[in-house]
């Protein structure tokens, strides 16, 4: 099996790569800044989640660069399609941190769906793998309409078992979609081993089947994670297709805060992991080549601090929903009678006071008071 | 006016929706080149070509995923299912996201895609050819689903649901698609792309097929036909005067229509060739019960496929309600 | 008599099936290492071993699918489904297969599969974990569906599945996993593999959750438990004496405790938490308008969730027919 | 491109191969005499049909190398999954071929399916590659058990397209389940041409995603199916796991009775693909290796028309099924009360006459006065 591509040394037996010549400083900077975004709301959503004030929440930790990575390789006028584990990805578009805060402490509407045209996000895709095909077909149609914009999309090493997943790499590769399918093998779906998933050793092989080509990447690194995205957007829009990239990392934390990951695995090995993580790592490589000073980062820290107190902040301020918010928007052309009739029968009766958007107390495992799921 | 039987009311409607605007787009397995298995399709590559007229993999799940998204950049995929039963690998797409995308933008995206699903028995086809799964459907909130009866109402009702901004299953009784032949006047009903309102009022509507006063009947599909002759049977043989209410929108129902003709009858029954348990007769007597009770002279009949699974066509006309057994049940309610 | 939830209660029923007959075998995401996500099969693989308690790919239509295989070769599986919502890819395995293979191979080989699905909304979770989809396999033929509401029934009606030669769709409500304890007697009600009567008897039972005279709710799985607490409302806020009944058996329904319930009480409404149109509810409530209109004071009354997708968790509990909704409910019906 | 194996010449350019070695001329014989009754067998279908004693009917005329040669290089105890396309191969199990032509005819229960157990042949599958989890799942269990069963199951190129094959090659892999995946790659799936099925110019080369061997034959040569078949089956069975085929031939046909190949394909093409079909190619070959007379090939030819015309005789002989068949079977624990009120309600009602089990007449294209479907 080839190693992954990599692009940052880890400062002591790994060596340092050159940046991609088309990234400026300010852009090694700016990914810097995505970065330290994603990983800010990703603990804080977690410590919301410990006091009660989000429900179950997919933590990301360590998986920022397969993130921030392909996000910045795109135009800004390409679409996304995440999954609940780039949650978040959207704030990197100008969704509101506060939206997705919001989705977490289980607000629908308004409040926790974001505007998908306007920023060129597709809603939080909780269904394993089902996502890809609209992907596909946007990109199709973007493809059919000359407007050379393309999709990326992400997925897990547990989701390349799903039907779906074949169908969506079928269909991108018979119609040379402009796709770029980016797999975060993190070696986990919740406690399946990625070994467990498939027979191969690699992932980056499935895309054999579909004469598609594939990239492997070291997906603690964000400079590699860019770099393939961007190989891949630049074939998709030669209009040479579809790629899959499979970005290597692990799951450092549990699969979700009602996870309890000792069950399944040994603990230490996710230790070892840690060490890894995109964040620091990066950091120290921009100190390294000098493009990064403390003044700068811890700026971009602070920045990022106050954007997602912000957000929390105006999380915590929203109206609870009333109960119009269960019959809004379900069509688009308004509502038919059961659905009006739903609402005046659920308006006749004395509402009862707002529901904690509880999850799992601080350190609570499932247990007897708590019938939680672990699923995201 | 050209008279058209039900496939050519359905490839006008395609065929005038494609002209007039180029985000319609139509897609399934073997459309382009032979038409689509019922020719329902025909014609449509040679004048579009092959980015609007699409031959897919035989792939259902990946073709509904597909169109939504291609609805959520801008286009109007039309949808061909084969048959009926090869709709469930597509079944997660269909309920799982083509129904819930407006809601999941709050309003701004909804899937409009129209899912177009040849239906039912009769026509002595192998296994799985015959299913009738509407009521899936009419149980997952999020979708519009409408059924034609005859070949104007077809043209129509498809035209329809393209202008539609949601996602409508549009479910086509293809033993009744070459039966009959209407005059179907030229111009489209509805203009592609701003006629939302009135598409909706036309999705949501139900029709009176024949008139009648003493019991109503209630069907949508190729029962309504066998309706129709139930009821002059009745007429000839008991001098009784049957209405047949033709569903139409299958979700949501006409509910207006449904209890003022059941309390205009005062008897009533429902028929239709799925299976009865948890069927849409279920829902259309309940409804009645429901709202106007005092007005029956009996409970509400239902004469519905069985609970089981659709015969080998050797015996599908012992499954399909026939025209007796429609008639006895409505013998039954009359002579409560 | 050890004192059990209904995760114990499930947990306990798999451990005497597979300690009794080596043919049966649990399967599905995370069931064994974990013991899946809500530990009804904890310590399963520590007992079993690998090649009987299975921790599958991501892959619903495969375990279905493998299941169905396996059966067909003389295995009993067990399937976990993760949540209700993700039972869809599998659909097509279910409805086209599992349903009907007794029937395609003329009574010789029925997919002897239990497929249990957690379901149902009240714990707070994110998206596509809360829905309540039974309906959808109420109405397909070829299944047996049957959902528990105390832990001692859980454990013997899954015990009863596995027995059963049928297919059987096993709805867990999954709110009221922990909620309560009963005893449950260790010895298991019935012995695998040759209790197949008593098991269908088992199967196709309702019960009476609360006694009473005045009016009747119907429901099962976690409402019945609000059922139970509106009845409780309405005795102290109206001196009403509601009886609750459990239908337990979704498929096929109990009818003649269901029409006996209704005439014995001239009054009743049906309580479940998936959307109105087209849900059991309708089906309950046809059955007895149909069978004893002339013994009800009043229409049957719904009381059930909304045509409208789950809501996210904050507003579940405006979504779930809650205490006040049911008795309004039963109050609309009282006053007719 | 690798060319696919081959082992029988044209007896004209290309050279005959040996048959394989493990093969007798007793069993070369045999295997000739499978390919004269399902050739028999669907030829006598397909005239049925015109007449309108069975309904649309699969023809499979020319790809019998892809049913007699898997068949014939499996145990008795092994398990067949066919699709519709292979609906006869029972026959060569001991399935009666009134059976399957009572099928076709439209009859169910005891007169149109078949005891699988007794025969280990499943029931033909109508909806495309959802039989192959099924496959896969029979003969994983049979490997729990350590019975040393494997399970054949056919597939058609279009097949590879559904969700279903990948799960189902995927659990295959991963389990290393005895199962051999045997794809007909008749070039077409009704209209649609491999081409723009897949982007691979081979359907072999998907098994790379699963990291599963495969094998790819000519599909007009029964002794070449017959020899990836046994290799496959010898390596399941020494727990070696799945192995997928591809056997490439062409639809020489049309898809059913009810299709008109003209619509969408140039016939001229079809007719080239004639002169390969295995019958007669492989009846030259046994003759030049003077392993067949002609006395010996017109006994076995006359053997098969008994055979079939005896089928006809006794499928047309059957009862015409009574409104019971609706009700029985459905559930092996007996009826539930709906099918008895359903049966009670069908009896008091008077009976039609028996419905002519029509196809489409003599000739017949789609029109006006046929709405019969062309999918089988
Ligand atoms: C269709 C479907 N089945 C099951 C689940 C439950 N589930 C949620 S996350 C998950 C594991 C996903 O693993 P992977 O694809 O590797 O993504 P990761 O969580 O590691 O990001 C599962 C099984 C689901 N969400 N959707
Ligand atoms: C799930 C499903 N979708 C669609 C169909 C309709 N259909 C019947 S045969 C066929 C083509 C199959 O092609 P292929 O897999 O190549 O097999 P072949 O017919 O060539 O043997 C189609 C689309 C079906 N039977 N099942
Ligand atoms: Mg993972
Ligand atoms: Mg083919």
């Amino acid at each position: 099996m080839e190693e992954p591509l990599r692009i940052i040394g880890d400062g002591v037996g790994q060596p340092d790569w050159a940046p991609p010549v088309e990234l400026t400083e300010k852009d090694l900077v700016a990914m810097y800044r995505s970065l330290v975004i994603l990983r800010t709301f990703d603990e804080r959503a977690v410590s919301l989640q410990r006091q009660g004030r989000l429900g179950t929440y997919a933590l990301y930790w360590g998986e920022e660069a397969t993130h921030a990575g392909p996000l910045h390789a795109c135009n800004d006028s390409d679409w996304l399609f995440p999954t609940y584990r780039q949650n978040s990805i959207g704030v990197l578009r100008g969704v509101k941190a506060a939206t997705i805060l919001a989705w977490w402490r289980g607000y629908g509407g308004a409040h926790g769906f974001y505007q998908v045209r306007e920023h060129r996000v597709a809603p939080i895709c909780v269904p394993i793998a089902t996502h890809l095909p609209h992907a596909v077909g946007l990109s199709w149609a973007a493809k059919k309409r000359g407007d050379g914009i393309c999709a990326l999309t992400w997925l897990g090493d547990g989701a390349t078992s799903e039907g779906d997943f074949h169908e969506a790499m079928n269909f991108a590769s018979v119609y040379k979609t402009p796709t770029v399918l980016f797999c975060v093998n993190n070696q986990w779906a919740i406690s399946t081993h990625v070994s467990r998933q498939t027979a191969t050793p690699t992932l980056v092989e499935k895309c054999v089947a579909y004469a598609m080509p594939g990239l492997r990447v070291d997906g603690f690194d964000v400079l590699a994670c860019w770099k393939a995205t961007k190989e891949a957007l630049d074939r998709a829009r030669a209009g040479d297709g579809p790629t899959f990239i499979e970005a290597v990392c692990y799951r450092i934390g549990a699969h979700g805060t009602a996870d309890d990951p000792r069950l399944y695995r040994d603990e230490a090995e996710s230790e070892r992991y840690r060490a890894l993580e995109p964040l620091g790592r990066y950091r120290a490589y921009l100190q390294r080549l000098g493009a990064l000073d403390d003044d700068q980062a811890s700026d971009i820290h602070d920045e990022a601090k106050a954007l997602i107190a912000a957000a929390v902040a105006e999380m915590e301020a929203l109206d609870f929903p009333g109960v119009e918010i269960l019959f809004d928007y379900v069509y688009a052309s308004g509502r038919p009678d059961p659905l009006t009739e739903g609402l005046d029968e659920l308006r006749s009766i004395e509402r009862r006071p707002e529901v904690k958007p509880l999850g799992p107390q601080p350190g609570a495992s499932p247990g007897d008071a708590d019938p939680l799921p672990e699923g995201a | 006016m050209p008279r058209l039987n039900m496939v050519e009311g359905l490839n006008l409607a395609l065929d005038q929706a494609m002209a007039q605007d180029d985000r319609v787009l139509v897609m399934g397995e073997d459309v382009a080149r032979t038409g689509g298995v019922f020719r329902v399709t025909a014609g449509l590559l040679d004048k579009y070509g092959e980015e609007r007229v699409i031959d897919t993999p035989l792939s259902e799940a990946g073709i509904v995923g597909a169109a939504i998204g291609m609805a959520l950049y801008g286009l109007l995929p039309v949808v061909e299912i084969q048959f009926d039963t090869f709709v469930y690998p597509a079944f997660e797409q269909i309920v799982v996201h083509a129904a819930r995308y407006a809601w999941r933008t709050r309003g701004e995206v909804p899937a409009s895609i129209v899912i177009r699903i040849p239906f039912g028995g009769g026509v002595r086809a192998p296994e799985l050819h015959s299913d009738s799964p509407e009521a899936l459907f009419v149980h997952v909130p999020g979708l519009k689903v409408v059924c034609p009866t005859t070949p104007a109402l077809a043209r129509d009702l498809l035209l329809a649901a393209i202008s539609h901004p949601d996602p409508v299953i549009f479910m086509e009784p293809k033993r009744i698609y070459r039966t009959g032949r209407d005059e179907v006047p030229e111009k489209a009903p509805l203009l592609l792309p701003e006629a939302d309102g009135e598409a909706t009022q036309l999705l949501s509507r139900a029709r009176v097929a024949r008139p009648g006063e003493d019991l109503v009947m209630f069907s949508y599909g190729s029962t309504v036909v066998s309706c129709c002759e139930a009821a002059q049977k009745l007429q000839d043989e008991r001098g009784v005067s049957a209405r047949v209410v033709d569903l139409v929108s299958l979700y949501p129902l006409d509910v207006e229509s449904i209890t003022g003709a059941a309390s205009e009858c005062g008897r009533a029954i429902v028929v239709h060739e799925a299976p009865r348990t948890a069927g849409l007769g279920a829902e259309v007597s309940s409804l009645i019960h429901e709202r106007v009770m005092l007005d029956l002279e009996a409970p509400v009949g239902r004469v519905t496929g069985f609970d089981v699974p659709f015969p080998q066509f050797a015996n599908e006309d012992d499954y399909i309600p026939s025209i007796d057994r429609i008639a006895a049940g409505a013998v039954k309610v009359l002579d409560f």
